[in-house]
């Protein structure tokens, strides 16, 4: 269940990501330094989602805690592509393993512009599709319907030869539906699960808290719920899943492989433990060693 | 990076460390905890902070929350042979992380990674030192820093939360908002007597966001620079999640990675969304 | 926020009632005895769903803890119609509380059979549909599909003139459109939410846990989730809400009347302290006297 | 109401309720643990258990679980003067439920909800009662019941384990799986030797899956009738959530009400799915 592994034709060290907008390789090397590099706690690195133009992200309070877990509302603040290409890339590419850039349009043009020019930098060896946010066109949230979600990935397709991620939202009836169409347009592998609505009162006013009223929940809160999913969509696709949702130990991650998932990312519990990445990766390896018998459900 | 002069960071060791909790006295209505950092670097920064969580428990009594770590700025760092670093904690009870780590006992290890966040910048004129309740914690390790001969001002709620001020050596100067310690006044006010129009002077400032927002107009007015430790709801501390935004003048700015520490020429307003509840 | 009302025309001393499923008033009498009547913890009381023919439920095991909640299999075991009228609609009369008697049908022929013959009992003043089970013709979960639930209350809606609830399934990836189908075909209210769906697997194996692979998330793990849930479906109806999800307190009770809920129900919190909807009542009591000045959201 | 023949239940107060913490002392590898019940019924039956949750900390280390309570035969209940009604708990730990209720300190409160469920019923014929491992808890109250001459099987891992037996008065039989205290046997030997067919006893056993489903075949075969307290994972404890079903004779039961014992007529097998994990 741990070690080397290749998924779509890139060759990683072990099967730990991490979750899109969860780690900061850049703000994380100005707080710990180059100490970073030498015990990076992830397999491959997965940017935050960029889109075409700069975004400022949500006004705060972006942040609430909830049981066994948390709701943000951070609304994908980044310099854009232009600001992404010249400020962040050259960093990224200095980190020690292969790099994902997620990205995201507000239309199926704009997603094949930042397909086309992010998949065309060498710095880049994937490409994530956040297909979580509404299609200013349909109004339909993108990921939650597969017909959506499988034009845009038709659209996007033929932009580059890097291999395509399409990142599932759970806020979905039928996310193996959406993994099947997504998998039919040309998508190369899924990861899953994006943050489930959700929102918290301001105790003291009886308001919404989040400045935007509503948020995702991600932590342990979510866990057997994104296992579920991943069982779900794993079975129903034969490209790679990246599993993910509150993972938060090897044993943890260990589920998410047996319930089908190629590969695992850590979202929430690196904001407990900046290491926890290195932390899930060691623990996978004790298990796998003494769990040899245990097969994935998916190959069963 | 987007500070437009460099500010002073000391590195993190990555990842979390464990401490030991050494000590854990009252002050008043205020906890001040020592934890041993044997793995940590003995130079952070006044201003920087550090992310903590105790080992056991953390669960709280539902079970339901703290989940994640808690930002507390360190108020001292002491490096005595045997104790080095040790760093102090100043902690005001609010909610369940702070009723949690306020009830650690010695012996008991807690969580931690830090130093986080950019610190104060030396001054350029003389010093005045502006702490309000529990905000009083990184001006006294600034303090330590500045040597007892700087202008030290700080406000308390009452003359039980002012008992901290015996931890300042010198003799600040203290008001209470019920005049039961010194003046009753606020701090701002004492600020507004000690500061002449264009003086020379770099004021620091820590404390509830209406108090900083007084601090920062008084400043304004009299064109003396201020640095004013901010806070805000984080959940990392290390610039991952994006979550502890303040709007400046410069736009949203991360108050873990960017701050806390924030030049008050920077900001329209030290009063941010969801702040000081 | 808090004291006697009117839900659908039926006099209700307060807004606390019970989940379906998570409460069995015969059960507790005869563990509790007759205590439980002097001090009923709800405000009305919705039975187990019952379905046309008896079942023995699911396979165990049925249950599993996660962090913050449970999954819970149990898969609906009843006595069925005759077995419900004939032994447990005589105790149920004997509480000090309106009686809602919950129902599932695998086909709205069903359905309607059950509608009908449960809404002609005086002993029963609501009816819950609960129609978050696959329907058997289209395949299709019925309460996941505004048309397929919009059908199967058109359906029943002539066969009883007593109030006709509907529960949602949080399994959707737009509750509101599905309660407002709801609303649209006769539905006098609508509760939610049903609990997500969730698995876990058994750690000394590898394989599920659950005797039916999979089961529903409950507790205050999906309390976030399903206040926002509750706040969309309410922005969109006029009928009535049954706000329920992880409520465990008086605090969590007031989000959800403050979200836009009319009543709210316990479920799981129940399992921990059988008394749990007396304590949510007096907590709600002592906010309300606190928090005139809070104005739920829907009405602002 | 399933049940063919009505069976002990004393009634439990409605809801949980708060009971101290007077004593937890180790027992071997167990934790004996005395709580005063002060606003419980004195008179729970031998084979009721109890819902326990810690009040503080219930929540466990990661703040992940426990998160529901766990079940727990009392194993002895006194109603002396002052401490009435005193009930002792004999718990293994084995997850982190029992972990934290292993921990608790005289003085600490837990929540407690029962007696629950349906105690053992009298013999017809002599009892003879056999208990293993941690099942040994109901054995020891239903052996303060129906006096010390009886039969008394106790069967255990190891000698380390067998502390326990000395909890019992008079001279159990005891054997141990590696012969470090009295046979090496498995208890269900005990029981074969002591057991003729068609012997006017009533067998009660408590103890793992693997040990009841023996003395259900043992007592099948000689036809002798036998109660067995069983186990299985519950939510609730009084009916509530229909987790805790067993497959019986007369199709799923829930052990929280129609048991935790049963007649082993009722049972076609004593290991149930998902038991003795
Ligand atoms: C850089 C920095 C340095 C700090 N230094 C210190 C220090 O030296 N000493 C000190 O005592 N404190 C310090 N603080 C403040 C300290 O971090 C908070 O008091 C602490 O996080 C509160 O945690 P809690 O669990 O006790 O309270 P919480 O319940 O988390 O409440 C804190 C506030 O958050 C809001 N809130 C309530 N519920 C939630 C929820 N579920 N999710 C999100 N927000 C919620 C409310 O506004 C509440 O007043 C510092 C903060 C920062 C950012
Ligand atoms: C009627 C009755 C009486 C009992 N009397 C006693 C007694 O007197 N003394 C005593 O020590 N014990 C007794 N038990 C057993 C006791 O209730 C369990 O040992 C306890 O619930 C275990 O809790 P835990 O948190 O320590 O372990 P858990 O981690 O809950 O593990 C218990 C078992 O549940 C399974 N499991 C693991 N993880 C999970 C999960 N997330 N969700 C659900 N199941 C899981 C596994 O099979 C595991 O071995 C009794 C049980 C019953 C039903
Ligand atoms: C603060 C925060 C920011 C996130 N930002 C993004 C993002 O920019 N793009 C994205 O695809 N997912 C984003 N996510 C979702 C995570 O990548 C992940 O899918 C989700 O949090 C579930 O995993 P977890 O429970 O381990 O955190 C974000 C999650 C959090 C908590
Ligand atoms: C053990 C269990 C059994 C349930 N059975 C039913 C049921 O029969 N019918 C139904 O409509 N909902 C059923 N539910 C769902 C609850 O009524 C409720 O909608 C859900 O649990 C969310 O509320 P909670 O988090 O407060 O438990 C059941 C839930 C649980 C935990
Ligand atoms: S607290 Fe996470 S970015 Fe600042
Ligand atoms: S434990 Fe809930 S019904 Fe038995």
């Amino acid at each position: 269940m741990s070690g080397p592994l290749d998924i779509c034709g890139i060759r990683l060290r072990g099967p730990v990501l991490n979750g899109s907008g969860t780690f900061d390789a850049i703000a994380a090397r100005r707080t710990f330094g180059d100490a970073l590099l030498e015990d990076f706690p992830f397999d491959a690195f997965v940017s935050k989602t960029i889109t075409l133009a700069p975004r400022e992200g949500n006004p705060p309070p972006r942040l609430w805690e909830a049981p066994a877990g948390m709701i943000n509302s951070i609304g994908l603040p980044n310099k854009g592509l232009e600001g992404f290409v010249r400020h962040d890339l050259p960093e990224l590419h200095e980190l020690p393993v292969p790099l994902a850039v997620s990205v995201m349009g507000f239309s199926r043009d704009e997603l094949a512009a930042l397909v086309e020019e992010v998949g065309a930098r060498e710095e880049v060896s994937l490409l994530e599709l956040n297909v979580s946010c509404p299609n200013v066109e349909t109004g339909l949230v993108m990921g939650a319907d597969p017909a959506e979600t499988g034009r845009a990935v038709e659209r996007v397709r033929a932009r580059t030869e890097k291999p395509l991620i399409v990142k599932l939202t759970p806020n979905a009836t039928d996310p193996a539906s959406v993994g099947a169409a997504a998998e039919a347009a040309g998508a190369d592998a899924l990861s899953l699960v994006n943050t489930l609505k959700g929102m918290a009162l301001d105790p003291a006013t009886g308001r919404p808290w989040l400045g935007t009223g509503a948020g995702g929940v991600s932590g342990p809160a979510v866990r057997a719920i994104a296992l579920e999913q991943v069982r779900e969509v794993s079975a129903r696709v034969s490209i790679p899943v990246i599993g993910m949702g509150g993972i938060g130990s090897g044993r943890d991650a260990a589920d998410f492989l047996l319930a089908g998932a190629d590969c695992i990312a850590v979202g929430t519990e690196s904001f407990r433990d900046p290491a926890a990445g290195r932390r899930v990766s060691r623990e996978l390896t004790m298990l796998s060693r003494n769990e040899r018998d245990f097969s994935p459900l998916r190959a069963g | 990076m987007s500070a437009s002069e460099p500010r002073p960071r000391t590195l993190a060791p990555f990842g979390r460390r464990l401490a030991e909790v050494t000590a854990n006295e009252g002050r008043g209505p205020y906890r001040l905890i020592s934890a041993l950092d044997r793995n940590g670097p003995d130079d952070p920064r006044p201003g920087q902070f550090y992310m903590l969580a105790t080992a056991a428990g953390w669960g709280g009594v539902s079970g339901e929350r703290p989940y994640l770590p808690r930002a507390f700025s360190f108020c001292r760092v002491r490096n005595g042979s045997d104790v080095r670093p040790t760093l102090d904690f100043l902690l005001e009870a609010i909610g369940p992380g702070t009723a949690r780590l306020g009830a650690v006992e010695p012996g008991e290890e807690m969580w931690l990674t830090g130093p986080l966040g950019v610190g104060f910048t030396p001054p350029n004129g003389r010093p005045i030192l502006v702490g309000g309740g529990i905000g009083v914690a990184p001006i006294l390790c600034l303090h330590d820093e500045l040597g007892t001969s700087v202008s030290v001002l700080l406000g308390f709620r009452s003359g039980a939360h002012a008992a901290v001020a015996a931890l300042f050596p010198g003799e600040p100067a203290v008001v209470t908002d019920d005049g039961s310690v010194g003046r009753r006044a606020l701090v701002t006010e004492l600020l507004r007597e000690e500061l002449g129009a264009g003086d020379d002077a770099t004021v620091y400032a820590c404390g509830p966001p209406a108090m900083l927002e007084g601090v920062r107009a008084i400043c304004a007015e009299r064109e003396v620079p201020a640095q004013l430790a901010l806070e805000s709801g984080m959940a990392c501390g290390f610039g991952a999640c994006y979550g502890c935004v303040v709007p400046t003048r410069r736009g949203f700015l991360r108050l873990c990675v960017d701050g806390p520490v924030l030049d008050a020429a920077d900001l329209e307003s030290a009063i941010g969304p969801g702040a000081g509840h």
